[in-house]
């Protein structure tokens, strides 16, 4: 019953797009109470499955996904020709990463109420989103995984291109043709990995049995973890992320840092340190030498920015910098700092594109110094603003911090000069982050009111429960982080198990 | 005479064609290189039938498919460097490149 | 069923519950409510704490550890973070401060913010610190203290940051998080380094530490190799780092004069009597530690003694009331610092100056505290923190100019007031100590800090009324800020005398492995000194400014002064100095190269690769070009190429 | 048929005889006029050099004794290719062909491949011995117009009564597009038009 429900997750956004073809486009309304309806059912069903998956923790897994702590796991053949079977399951990682996700596609469909231009087309193609990113993270076979994958950037495009703002066309062609270029690496090593493995399967759980060939894995890791990378926008590959984040429409932002740059860093942890881990070793202590761009010069730039937007997403790619900075880490406490910073980082980047989208709707405008004193007018935004921001530069109580300080103290654990290094710069660039969000902050809700602000309004019920519930999750996280910290160790450590094997 | 030299004959008519097509400019011209091109390959028609082939009154008919075949590229052809030449004033198919992006 | 744990509980619960209930439900309502809901559960909290202390000493527990409760937080492989409450007398006393001075606060709040807009939002996030001071208090390891650390810095950015639409204290309280969250990340680092060091946050295993055990090994910092001793050397002066910061140590300090653009109530209490503190706790808390840590104890003692002359001296020319109690609240603060620096006598320690500085910290809170109060009461009164325009208040707030004197007389250090017993402990500690040069640096501060003390109070409450509403008689005393006023001068009176013998008997650091010294010097003629240097200095400043001849008008115009005097007058210039450097170095210099770098270096790469395919798009395209006799020739040569490169069948 | 000349024990390469010589003949007033219909400057003079080749090239479809495709060549090609290209230049021709001179080095490199084309076709057809025989296999009367007749319309086997349809219908199919896309009518243009009156 759980593996049905399971499977669901990703078949009930397409199911309802095809519910919706039919209705006509005059129907507003309806369509957006179907897609809104939809997507809090799968909220709702995936905050249950978490719920399955923590109460199944300890039981006895299926042999089949051995070495994977993975429940509901499903293997279908689906490609006969290539051997590609459709295999899906779920760990603590992974069902984690599937709530943030309906979380930030529920936001989504919420904050983009009044979206301009075709709504049944837009709806449509954030449940597209929604299933390929759902897609991604429940499959367990390299060619499934790869398909959603690819799927998401597709989307992604259509939605900025059409929906977009601001350069829009130059934004959504830069995001897509880069992640296209990533796909590109990981492709490639796809099919080194299958012919290599010399086991003709792509299933995760299978190849992570084997140990490839040394010389494979030298050019093959950082072939798939750079290509990985580039949708977590992991210097030098970030270019895309402040112009296809600026261009986006408010709910496209939201998915786009808050979850399809996860995928990224998910991909690089679940496929490429998994199957390659003996590469990973002599690899990340390099890798982190890039972070240093990522990690200390993002909050910098982010100074210097007066778009809303491009400081957000200069703030996603050095929180995103963290994130890697914990898989270069290579220890268990890093690890699950890493994927604490996914979960994390998305929430809180949803609740930032979401109050800045809201804020945009009222004044028209994303330039900071522009603005100033509307938290007199819409103290609830700019609340949610304030507390995104907050867990942003990792407060205590919020979930950035718990994030954040598993990496620094998994990351100091590695004991690489270069990772110490970084490690150190890390730490001590928390204050540009605090600099860079308090001056956003402080220029845009404090100081005199303009007179043109007047007339704003506050969040309607509709905004304000978005606004209210991303901040709850990054509130819980940050308040009980211990049964989230424990529920993520029993997926770190079978990948931890691979990573430390010598020679087997 | 005999096969070789039919061929022959074919083949030296084809290359005049070849070069007509390749040095005009002129729509016009480039057309009347094709008709040469075409003349060429029924020759091959008629004298393959002539010297060689078991049904020969095969080979004769598929040149007068080629007749009409050819016929109906020229009357189109035609119409369309008519049209082209109403709305672009111009048979220069180094101007004409517009059909192109 | 009552008990400590239960009693430790509600102290921590009650102002959180006061914190959500206010902030979430009351802010917007009820501004009545929202201060019942404050006062209440800080009075609780305050009687919770009181008893708890009462239980603590007499139960004969005494200068022993305990924890009362602890709860697993984050558990990071080899070792735990845990949320817990720790007493020993110095948690025991800080709790008792930190509750007893937020109820006082809350209820001069009432009076002080009545008529405001966000009555319930200040009352909600007055809550929101005393709940995070409280844990910072009883943290048992540094992974708590930090996360209340964190904590208390953010309440006090959002409380300066309170009247968000005045620009001067929305950049008061953004340089105030700013400058703190630097010391901070210091701090943190300095954790991440000590807990892989010592593989624990537990101040039990800090403080329990010898630097012998890790000489041998060593570990990569980076750029250099050091041992783990030298590491945990280094820890330990990162994480004074943070307590340098959120005590606002030179040259850290400028966050806090700048923070008095808050209301004064905050002011009182975050930046005077509980917060700033906060540095000079870490350190006691941690004395162990850094005893056995050479020379750190060394350099908290410079910065302290350091801090301490140099903000008296710029509070003797200040005019804005506030700011005078800020520098000078600045100046105590490196009287607490240095005290625990002083207990470093070359090789070997001695532990009179932790005991003198937490005793300073008991009674500087009180006085402290009231002072800033009687700031807010007069600003209330007059709409101005100018000395200019105050005066001749004497006789129309006469329970606020007695209490006044009482506090002023204690933080002058004139007995029997409390801060006579805590000073003349600390200065027979750098006595004791050996350190004659900060221990004549703090004689002569403390003639200092009586001076400027009553230069306030006579420029605020003799000589003839400056300002039109005073003369008009306008002013009058509110009874809600006047009553914890009164109450607080109770304790600035008496917790010198009453809570000499109990720091005596309880107040020790714990388990010191370091050497101890055993023969202290003793100077029964220092506290004479010190009174005698303080009443030739409140003799001079009644000279100055409350004598018949004073010349009052001259005394308080800055323009025609010496450049010493104006240097000093504009605090040696340290806010240009840091505006310079944040604006042009930081903002104008680093960030713009990393932009430069951002958008020039990686963008023409991103454009030259662009351009690249472009171009390679290009070369493909001329084949594509629509040109007839290119297809053609094309395919010729393509035919030629066939015959004499492939298998033609023929 | 010069029986003077006492050449025969020579394989000849150019064996002579009433038909070789007409087909020499014939050949060479084929590419003389072909080069002239492609070299020539104005574009009429070379419709015109073109209705020779075409004439040619029917004389030697007689000599293959295809009469039908001989006619059918100076009817379809001389009287109806040639004449609608003679319009279409009539009805385009007020462009100098000066406009269109080429340049000298697309005009050597048309020259050079079309004259290394088929210098290595030809190069090809050389080696083939079987193509040297004179012997004719065809009947005499292969391309007749009763067998022509029979074999188009025929549906047996050997019929091609089916292509011979549906190149019918490509005629007709022709004759409708040509005048869709010659006659003049643009929608813009038209509307203008009716503008204006």
């Amino acid at each position: 019953m759980d593996t049905i429900l399971f499977n669901l997750i990703w078949i009930i956004p397409l199911l309802t797009v095809l519910v919706c073809v039919p209705i006509s486009a005059n129907h507003g309304k309806l369509l957006k109470t179907i897609h809104a309806t939809s997507a809090t059912f799968v909220l709702f069903l995936v905050c249950f499955l978490v719920y399955r998956v923590y109460a199944l923790s300890g039981a006895p897994v299926d042999e089949n996904a051995a070495p994977l702590f993975l429940r509901f796991f499903t293997n279908i053949p689906w490609i006969s020709l290539f051997n590609a079977h459709y295999i899906v399951g779920a760990d603590a990682l992974n069902i984690l990463l599937l709530a943030l996700t309906s979380f930030i596609v529920w936001a989504g469909v919420l904050v983009s109420w009044n979206i301009k231009g075709n709504q049944k087309v837009f709806f449509a193609l954030i449940q597209l989103l929604a299933t390929s990113v759902y897609g991604v993270y429940m499959s367990m076979d390299l060619v499934l995984f790869f398909v959603f994958y690819e799927m998401e950037a597709l989307c992604m495009y259509l939605m900025i291109a059409c929906y977009g703002s601001g350069r829009r066309d130059y934004g959504g062609k830069k995001l897509t043709l880069t992640l296209a270029f990533g796909s590109s690496m990981i492709l490639a090593t796809l099919f080194g990995l299958y012919f290599e493995s010399g086991i003709n399967s792509w299933s995760i759980v299978e190849l992570s049995k084997v140990v490839l060939p040394m010389d494979f894995q030298m050019w093959a890791f950082p072939l798939m973890f750079m290509g990985f990378a580039v949708s977590s926008s992991l210097f030098p590959f970030h270019f895309w992320s402040p112009d296809g984040h600026s261009a986006a429409p408010t709910a496209v932002s939201m998915l786009a840092a808050g979850v399809m740059m996860k995928m990224g860093a998910y991909g690089c942890l679940r496929v490429a340190m998994f199957l390659m881990p003996e590469a990973a070793k002599i690899w990340l202590p390099y890798v982190v030498a890039l972070l240093i761009f990522n990690v200390v010069l993002g909050p910098f730039i982010a100074l210097r920015h007066k778009d809303l937007k491009y400081i957000t997403a200069y703030s996603s790619i050095s929180h995103l910098g963290l994130i890697f900075l914990g898989l270069a880490a290579l220890t268990p406490v890093g690890l699950r700092g890493a994927s604490l910073q996914m979960i994390s980082h998305g929430f809180l980047t949803g609740l930032f594109f979401a109050t800045i989208g809201m804020i945009y709707e009222r004044t028209h405008t994303r330039d900071i110094t522009e603005m100033g004193g509307i938290m007199r007018k819409m103290p609830f935004l700019g609340v949610g603003f304030v507390l995104a921001g907050f867990a942003g530069l990792g407060l205590p109580g919020f979930s950035g911090f718990i994030a954040e300080s598993n990496i620094f103290i998994g990351a100091f654990q590695q004991e690489s000069t270069l990772t110490r290094i970084v490690t150190i710069l890390a730490i001590l660039s928390v204050t540009t982050t605090a600099v860079y969000i308090l001056q956003t902050a402080n220029r845009m809700l404090h100081g005199p009111l303009p007179q043109k602000y007047e007339s704003l309004t506050d969040g309607c019920f509709r905004e304000k429960l978005v606004i209210v519930v991303l901040a709850a999750c990054l509130l819980f996280i940050g308040l009980c982080p211990t049964w989230i910290s424990e529920f993520l160790d029993q997926s770190i450590a079978p990948i931890f198990d691979n990573i430390s094997r010598v020679g087997r | 005479m005999n096969l070789m030299n039919c061929l022959i004959l074919a083949f030296i008519l084809f290359g005049i064609g070849v070069w007509g097509l390749i040095r005009r400019r002129h729509l016009v011209g480039m057309l009347i290189s094709i008709e040469l091109m075409l003349n060429a390959a029924n020759i091959n028609f008629i004298s393959f039938a002539y010297f060689t082939a078991h049904d020969s009154t095969a080979g004769a008919i598929f040149s007068i498919f080629v007749f009409a075949v050819t016929a109906c590229e020229m009357a189109i052809a035609l119409a369309i460097i008519v049209n082209m030449y109403r709305r672009h004033h111009s048979l220069d198919v180094d101007q004409l490149r517009e059909l192109h992006d | 069923m009552i008990n400590d744990v239960t009693l430790s509980y509600l102290i921590f619960i009650l102002p959180l519950l006061s914190f959500v209930v206010n902030g979430l439900f009351l802010c917007r309502k009820s501004d009545k409510a929202a201060a019942a809901m404050g006062i209440s559960a800080n009075g609780i909290a305050a009687i919770s704490a009181i008893i708890l202390a009462v239980h603590y000493f007499t139960s004969g527990l005494a200068p022993q550890k305990a924890i009362l409760f602890e709860h697993e937080f984050i558990p990071f492989g080899n070792f735990l973070a845990n949320i817990g409450c720790l007493i020993d007398p110095l948690s025991i006393m800080m709790l008792v401060v930190v509750t007893f001075i937020s109820f006082m606060v809350n209820i001069y709040s009432v009076g002080y913010m009545r008529g405001d807009r966000a009555t319930g939002r200040f009352f909600a996030l007055l809550s929101l610190f005393s709940f995070s001071m409280l844990g910072l208090v009883a943290a048992t390891n540094l992974f708590q203290m930090f996360i209340f650390w964190e904590l208390v810095g953010v309440s006090s950015y959002l409380l300066i940051g309170f009247w968000y639409h005045k620009p001067s204290a929305v950049s008061a309280s953004k340089q105030a998080f700013i400058l703190t969250r630097f010391a901070d990340s210091f701090f943190l680092l300095g954790i991440v380094l000590v807990s892989y060091v010592v593989q624990s946050f537990d101040f039990a295993t800090l403080n329990d530490l010898t630097l012998s055990s890790f000489k041998a090994e060593t570990i990569d910092l980076g750029l250099l190799v050091v041992s783990k001793a030298d590491a945990l050397i280094l820890g330990s002066v990162l994480i004074f780092t943070g307590g340098w910061g959120k005590s606002a140590m030179f040259p850290m300090h400028i966050w806090l004069p700048n923070a008095m653009e808050g209301p004064t109530p905050v002011s009182s209490i975050i930046h005077s009597a509980t917060m700033v503190v906060a540095g000079v706790y870490l350190v006691a808390r941690l004395f162990p530690f850094f005893a056995i840590c050479g020379s750190t104890l060394t350099l908290i003692m410079i910065v302290g003694a350091f801090t301490m002359v140099f903000a008296a001296v710029i509070a003797c020319t200040q005019k804005d009331i506030k700011r005078i109690l800020a520098y000078s609240t600045l100046s105590q603060l490196g009287y607490m610092m240095f005290a625990l620096g002083v207990c470093q006598v070359g090789q070997t320690i001695v532990t009179t100056g932790w005991t003198a500085s937490t005793f300073h910290i008991f009674t500087h809170a009180f006085f402290k505290c009231s002072l800033f109060l009687i700031a807010g009461s007069l600003i209330h009164q007059v709409h101005t923190n100018d000395l200019d325009a105050m005066g001749g208040l004497r006789k129309k707030m006469p329970w606020t100019y007695w209490c006044t004197l009482i506090s002023i007389l204690a933080i002058s250090g004139i007995p029997p007031f409390s801060g006579f017993f805590s000073k003349d402990e600390i200065i027979l500690a750098a006595f004791q100590g050996h350190h004659y040069v900060v221990f004549g640096l703090a004689l002569l501060t403390s003639g200092l800090t009586t001076f400027y003390m009553f230069r306030l109070f006579f420029l605020a409450f003799h000589g003839e009324p400056r300002h039109e509403g005073v003369k008009a008689g306008h002013v009058h005393e509110d009874f809600a800020m006047t009553l914890p006023i009164v109450i607080l001068a109770i304790p600035a009176l008496l917790s010198g005398i009453a809570g000499k013998s109990l720091f005596a008997a309880f107040f020790v650091p714990g388990k010191i492995h370091a050497p101890q010294l055993v023969k202290l010097a003793e100077a029964s003629w220092i506290p004479f000194a010190a009174v005698a240097i303080a009443i030739i200095a409140l003799a001079l400043a009644w000279f100055f400014y409350a004598s018949p001849k004073a010349r009052i008008a001259k005394a308080l115009d800055e323009s025609n002064r010496s450049g010493i005097y104006k240097t000093v007058y504009h605090k040696f210039y340290f806010d240009e100095m840091y505006y310079a450097v944040v604006r042009q170095f930081v903002i104008g210099g680093v960030a713009r190269v990393a932009r430069f770098i951002e958008d020039y270096i990686v963008g023409t790469l991103v454009n030259f690769s662009v351009w690249f395919i472009h171009k390679l798009g290009d070369l493909v395209r001329v084949a594509q070009g629509g040109y007839l006799p290119f297809y053609l020739g094309t395919l010729i040569v393509g035919v030629l190429l066939w015959r004499f490169l492939g298998n033609l069948p023929l | 048929m010069f029986p003077g000349l006492s050449i025969p024990e020579m394989p000849l390469a150019f064996p002579l005889g009433g038909m070789d010589i007409a087909f020499y003949a014939v050949a060479l007033v084929m590419i003389v006029t072909a080069v002239c219909t492609v070299a020539v400057k104005n574009i009429l003079q070379s419709a015109v050099f073109l209705i020779f080749s075409f004439v040619g090239t029917a004389i030697l479809y007689l000599l293959l004794n295809a009469e039908f495709a001989a006619l059918a060549q100076v009817m379809v090609y001389i009287g109806g290719v040639v004449i609608f290209v003679v319009f279409t230049i009539l009805l385009t021709s007020h462009l100098g062909e000066d406009s269109f001179s080429a340049k000298i080095p697309r005009l050597f490199a048309a020259f050079a491949l079309a004259v290394a084309f088929v210098v290595v076709m030809i190069k090809c057809l050389l080696p083939i011995e079987s193509l040297k025989e004179g012997a004719v296999a065809s009947p005499e009367n292969y391309a007749g117009l009763q067998q022509m007749a029979f074999r188009l319309l025929g549906y047996d086997q050997s019929g091609f009564i089916i292509p011979f349809e549906v190149v019918s219908i490509l005629l007709l199919m022709t004759l409708i597009v040509s005048i869709t896309v010659a006659r003049r009518w643009i929608p813009d243009d038209y509307k203008k038009e009716e503008e204006e009156k």
